[in-house]
């Protein structure tokens, strides 16, 4: 068979694999999240539609589609019709560059278990993820709603905000991976838990993770949708299939993030303790296993967050994220930066990480309880 | 990976020194409660003179690094010890309005004194990028200052005309640059794109230097407000405040003849090459045009102007046109390169000198004296001393002998008269005789008029001044004097320092 | 020589959208579809940089382009209300007239002569574009061109003063 | 790879200069010439990265990126010059807004 139509074969296998397993992530995730806050809040939560309410998503995705489509008047058609693609997406091409596995040999090609492998895989993520603000301040405008146009103003300011921290935490990664490669990121932590960088790397993770909340808009920073107190946000005019795009696109991203969050602090297809079985496809599905096994976790812990914390206010998300996420995640990189330079050991790294992320747990939290009684 | 500790690169001290007092400011102005204008001026003026101490004693004439990207030539060191002295004397004239109009001092400063960085490197560095960033550094400065005054709708609009211009000019700058870096075989520096330019490797390289010089000559001339493209000039002038006008007028224009006689020297006829030196005469006839063009419109259109601000402008564009006839006489070879240079360098002194009396006598008045020319009627009866160091400053913008401009024109124009420019010559004394009238009207004002009977009541007080001011101006008027009657100590003064 | 046609082909379609987006960004009085043209030209220009084997380029020009800067174009297009006014330079630029033909003649003969040098002395050769690694790019970025990366730094410490000092209310 | 994207990408970049030029020129909202400016500097850009590879010089990508940074500084000041402006027009002088449209 011909070489070069083989590789394409190949590609679009991958990419029909990861987009369905990005798309069919979405009504897990949403099934998942209703059913751990309804445990959260000493609940049910769904359980009528099937054995213990798993056809929930599944009846409310169907109900959805049936919706008429309503596009109110005076919205600008060309733009309110683009916006949702434009938010889903980035996501899913930023999806592509995920190592979902150790590289698979299948009659004698060694086929890696990513789209797209390549030097700058990372920057890729980074500088596709960022196009999806289009979506989102386009989505507020074309709707001829002016609560709709402040709130795409106001997620996509809280965007690039935390998109800073976000791109700058992982700098320390960088520096002491010397790579920008993720396959290249993942191969580097394999043999045991010990060799993740969350170890090497706390402080970086903390702001990261936080950064990672903001961006895919998870509560405590989910104010574009905060429909009690600000409108619904950028969505507002949007109903049926298209508020649905919208929905998908904040799962989905979340589910990507998560993975890149576990390819880059937790070692992402590689096992706790080190071990394989020799036969490739057989390490590939332990890999994708695990892998997914720490999305999970992740995820979990995105519910937990969203069943436990308040919203924060939009001054103080800014605050937040400005004057504290922002100069932390700088100060985190220079110090990695001066560690590395003098080639310390990597548990020195690490304790030092940890003791930067506690002091600065205990001054911030002591400014924000000063602020708070001076406000009384 | 180990760590070596750098040595201490006196090459980039001045640079160090003038960010270093900036940030200073900056994060001063951060824990300082009160605004402070006095003393942010004086730690600018800190920066700026320890810049110079470091240049004049730490670097010698030809040091260089970098792979000969910065280089600081007899021509680019003393250019950046003038240029020096001029931010002196802008902070030193801006005391008065930012004390007084609310200019917000400390980001003023701050970023006055990066601009001043800003215009340093352009005139040391070698190598296109630096030159292309520093370029930008003067301009975003200069944005911000002109548009900062408060409540001022006149500054806001000051401001958007330079960017656009400013930012449409970079545009040309950037393909001029890529062209540059292309013809160069891919290197920005200026002594490739020379050997590129002498012995091209083929017919296609020496074709994109010359495009490329275009587009960077056309980005230039932005800047340097030569003749087509200086339609911005009179109206930000007249809108942003006096000193960044000021600013804008001399140091950015006199960086800015440093800066393109570097790029230019490149093209510098040294060898006979046919097709070269062909091409090469597009050059020269395109500078001829641009300085006969700067020469007439100035000052042809500094006649009519009724406002002070703007009849500074014109002629400063007038000054780019003498000024260009010394890059012009530079760019042929026929004269000895160091001469020019010298002679360049002896204008340009001179120039920052009294535009910064003109000037700083306009800040010192205020509104009035930013205002039309007919508020200047009656201000040697208010104020004798403002109405001497104007009437010195511009004289010597006119010319008259023993003045430091009748000594940095006589220089200029004896260089051009032995290479043989005799009608660009002609054409600038002529000039000069034509300015004389518009200049001279502003010291008639001043000294045979009767201010207006109705601002007479409320401005008969002699103007009142900061000792900081007052210091600039004295040393303007008495340097310009001072060098117009011993111009021997002028470049004596150039060779050792 | 099938990948070389499928890579002319692409390069073709790239260039093509280049072209017509920057002609709509051009002509066009919609900013707020101006905008989106102008992200799609600046995406096609980082595909062009893929087909000539520069990754790195291609991927800062979505990252800082059409990732911050034209976010930025579109966010304060938002801001001044676009529907209905727009800040207008015809009242800033009073007298467009001499301006434009200036600029126009000085122009064109700008443009007439960088083509004509170009295309009358370029000859066809044969020679291999090459991929360079990152740590290639950085470690030229951090010697040979050192000083133009610190200026870089203070160039974006006056913009951020700068746009602060202007854009902040009094 | 081949020797004809070198020639196709200069006069691409040309083309792309010339249309940010005419932009620049035909263009009465401030935005929208700003916009032109930014077509001319990508014109740059390319033209900058075609040669870097034409000539195999590795510190292409690393030009392209001082390019974008003066970019990006002049985005930010520009714009808040114009939001300025806009607010000073639309509130102080109403006229003047008002002569604004169109």
């Amino acid at each position: 068979m011909n070489e070069f139509l083989l590789d394409t074969l190949i590609i679009v296998i991958k990419i029909g694999v990861v987009f369905g397993l990005v798309i069919g992530s979405v009504p897990v995730l949403v099934l998942a999240e209703r059913k751990v806050l309804g445990w959260m809040q000493v609940r049910p939560g769904p359980n009528r539609v099937g054995p213990w309410g798993l056809l929930q998503t599944l009846v409310d995705g169907a109900k959805v589609f049936f919706k008429e489509n309503i596009i109110p008047d005076g919205v600008e058609p060309l733009t309110y019709r683009l916006a949702p693609l434009l938010v889903i997406l980035p996501v899913l091409i930023a999806a592509s560059v995920i190592p979902f596995g150790p590289p698979v040999k299948i009659a004698g090609r060694e086929i890696p278990l990513a789209i797209a492998d390549f030097d700058l895989s990372l920057l890729f993520f980074f500088a596709v993820a960022t196009l999806s603000v289009y979506g989102i301040v386009l989505a507020g405008w074309s709707s001829n709603n002016k609560w709709s146009l402040m709130g795409g103003l106001r997620s996509s300011a809280q965007m690039f905000s935390y998109e800073i921290t976000l791109s700058l935490s992982i700098v320390g990664i960088l520096l002491t991976s010397g790579t920008f490669r993720l396959t290249a990121i993942v191969g580097q932590q394999s043999g045991g838990f010990w060799h993740w960088n969350v170890f090497l790397q706390p402080l970086g993770f903390v702001l990261f993770l936080l950064a990672a909340i903001a961006e895919v808009n998870r509560t405590p920073f989910d104010l574009p949708e905060a429909e009690s107190e600000l409108t619904g946000g950028f969505h507002t005019e949007y109903s049926g299939m298209r508020f649905v795009m919208f929905y998908m696109s904040e799962y989905s991203s979340v589910f990507v993030m998560s993975s890149l969050i576990a390819t880059l602090f937790f070692g992402g297809y590689n096992p706790p303790f080190p071990y394989t079985f020799g036969t490739s496809w057989f390490d590939g599905a332990i890999g994708l296993f695990w892998l997914l096994a720490k999305i999970g976790a992740l995820v979990f812990f995105f519910i937990w967050l969203r069943g436990t914390l308040p919203r924060l206010r939009y001054d103080e998300l800014m605050m937040l994220g400005w004057k504290i996420l922002f100069p932390l995640a700088f100060l985190n990189l220079i110090f990695t930066a001066i560690l590395v330079a003098l080639n310390w050991p990597g548990w020195l790294l690490g304790l030092v990480g940890a003791g930067a992320l506690v002091l600065t747990d205990l001054v911030v939290s002591q400014i924000l309880w000063r602020r708070r009684r001076a406000a009384g | 990976m180990t760590v070596s500790w750098p040595t201490i690169e006196w090459t980039w001290a001045p640079l160090v020194l003038l960010s270093l007092a900036a940030g200073v400011i900056i994060a001063g102005d951060l824990f300082v409660r009160a605004t402070r204008p006095a003393l942010w001026m004086q730690l600018g003026l800190l920066g700026l003179l320890a810049a110079g101490a470091a240049v004049v004693l730490q670097i010698p004439p030809n040091a260089s690094a970098f792979n000969q990207a910065v280089q600081y030539d007899g021509f680019g060191r003393s250019g950046v010890l003038v240029l020096l002295a001029g931010g002196c004397l802008i902070a030193l004239i801006s005391q008065r309005p930012v004390g007084r109009e609310e200019l917000p001092a400390a980001e003023y400063f701050a970023l006055l004194l990066l601009a001043v960085l800003g215009l340093v490197v352009l005139s040391i560095s070698f190598e296109l990028m630096a030159i292309f960033l520093s370029v930008e550094m003067v301009s975003v400065g200069v944005y911000v200052l002109a548009g900062v005054r408060r409540g001022d709708t006149r500054g806001s609009e000051a401001a958007m005309k330079y960017f656009v211009l400013a930012a449409f000019s970079a545009g040309f700058l950037v393909l001029g640059l890529a062209f540059l870096y292309g013809g160069a075989e891919g290197s920005t520096l200026l002594g490739r794109i020379a050997l590129a330019a002498h012995r091209p490797a083929t017919p296609f390289s020496l074709g994109c230097i010359l495009a490329g010089y275009a587009l960077t000559l056309a980005g230039f001339a932005f800047k340097l407000t030569l003749v087509p493209f200086h339609l911005y000039a009179a109206d930000v002038f007249d809108g942003a405040p006096t000193p960044v006008a000021a600013f804008l007028a001399v140091l950015s224009k006199a960086a800015g003849v440093i800066a393109l006689i570097h790029i230019l020297s490149p093209l510098r006829v040294v060898d006979n090459d046919a097709l070269q030196s062909a091409l090469m005469q597009d050059f020269t006839g395109l500078l001829w045009i641009f300085a006969a063009l700067g020469i007439v419109v100035g000052n042809a259109a500094a006649l009519v102007q009724r406002r002070i601000k703007r009849m500074l402008a014109y002629s400063t564009i007038a000054h780019s046109g003498y000024l260009l006839i010394g890059v012009l006489v530079f760019l042929e070879g026929s004269v000895r390169g160091a001469e020019v240079e010298t002679a360049i360098l002896v204008y340009l002194t001179a120039y920052v000198l009294m535009n910064a009396g003109a000037f700083g006598v306009a800040a010192a008045l205020g509104p009035a004296g930013e205002g039309e020319i007919e508020d200047y009627a009656g201000l040697a009866r208010r104020s004798p001393a403002l109405a001497l160091a104007m009437t010195i400053a511009l004289l010597s913008l006119t010319g008259i002998p023993a003045t430091a401009g009748f000594v940095g024109k006589l220089t200029l124009f004896a260089r051009a008269v032995e290479a043989d420019h005799i009608a660009l010559v002609v054409l600038a004394v002529l000039g000069s005789a034509v300015s004389a009238y518009y200049y001279l009207r502003v010291v008639v004002y001043m000294y045979m008029r009767d201010s207006a009977p109705e601002t007479s009541g409320a401005e008969a007080d002699p103007v009142p001044l900061e000792f900081g001011h007052k210091i600039g101006l004295i040393f303007s008027t008495a340097a310009t004097v001072f060098f117009g009657i011993f111009p021997q100590t002028l470049l004596f003064l150039l060779k050792i320092l | 020589m099938r990948l070389l046609s499928l890579q002319y082909a692409f390069y073709a379609f790239l260039a093509t959208l280049a072209i017509l987006s920057a002609a709509y960004v051009a002509f066009s009085r919609k900013t707020v579809y101006a905008v989106l043209a102008l992200v799609v030209a600046m995406l096609s220009l980082a595909g062009i940089f893929l087909l000539i084997q520069s990754p790195f380029a291609a991927l800062i020009q979505v990252f800082v382009y059409a990732g911050a800067i034209l976010v930025l174009f579109l966010y304060v297009i938002m801001l001044l209300n676009p529907r209905q006014a727009d800040v207008t330079i015809r009242s800033v630029f009073e007298n467009r007239g001499p301006f434009l033909a200036a600029a126009g003649v000085f122009v064109a003969g700008f443009f007439f002569l960088t083509a004509k040098w170009l295309l009358t002395v370029y000859t066809v050769e044969r020679f291999q574009f090459e991929e360079f690694s990152l740590i290639e790019v950085a470690s030229r970025l951090l010697t040979d061109y050192l000083l133009p990366f610190e200026l870089t730094s203070i160039l974006l410490l006056m913009a951020i003063i700068g746009a602060v000092l202007i854009a902040k209310r009094n | 790879m081949d020797p004809v994207f070198f020639p196709a990408n200069l006069l691409l970049s040309l083309v792309i200069f010339s249309l940010g030029v005419m932009g620049v020129l035909w263009q009465r909202n401030a935005l929208s010439v700003f916009m032109s400016i930014e077509l001319m500097l990508n014109a740059g850009n390319l033209a900058l990265i075609s040669f870097a590879q034409r000539f195999g010089d590795s510190a292409g990508a690393g030009l392209v990126l001082f390019i974008m940074t003066v970019a990006a500084a002049e985005a930010g000041v520009g714009l808040a010059i114009f939001i300025r402006l806009y607010r000073q027009r639309n509130t102080i002088e109403l006229d003047k807004a008002h002569e604004l449209q169109g």
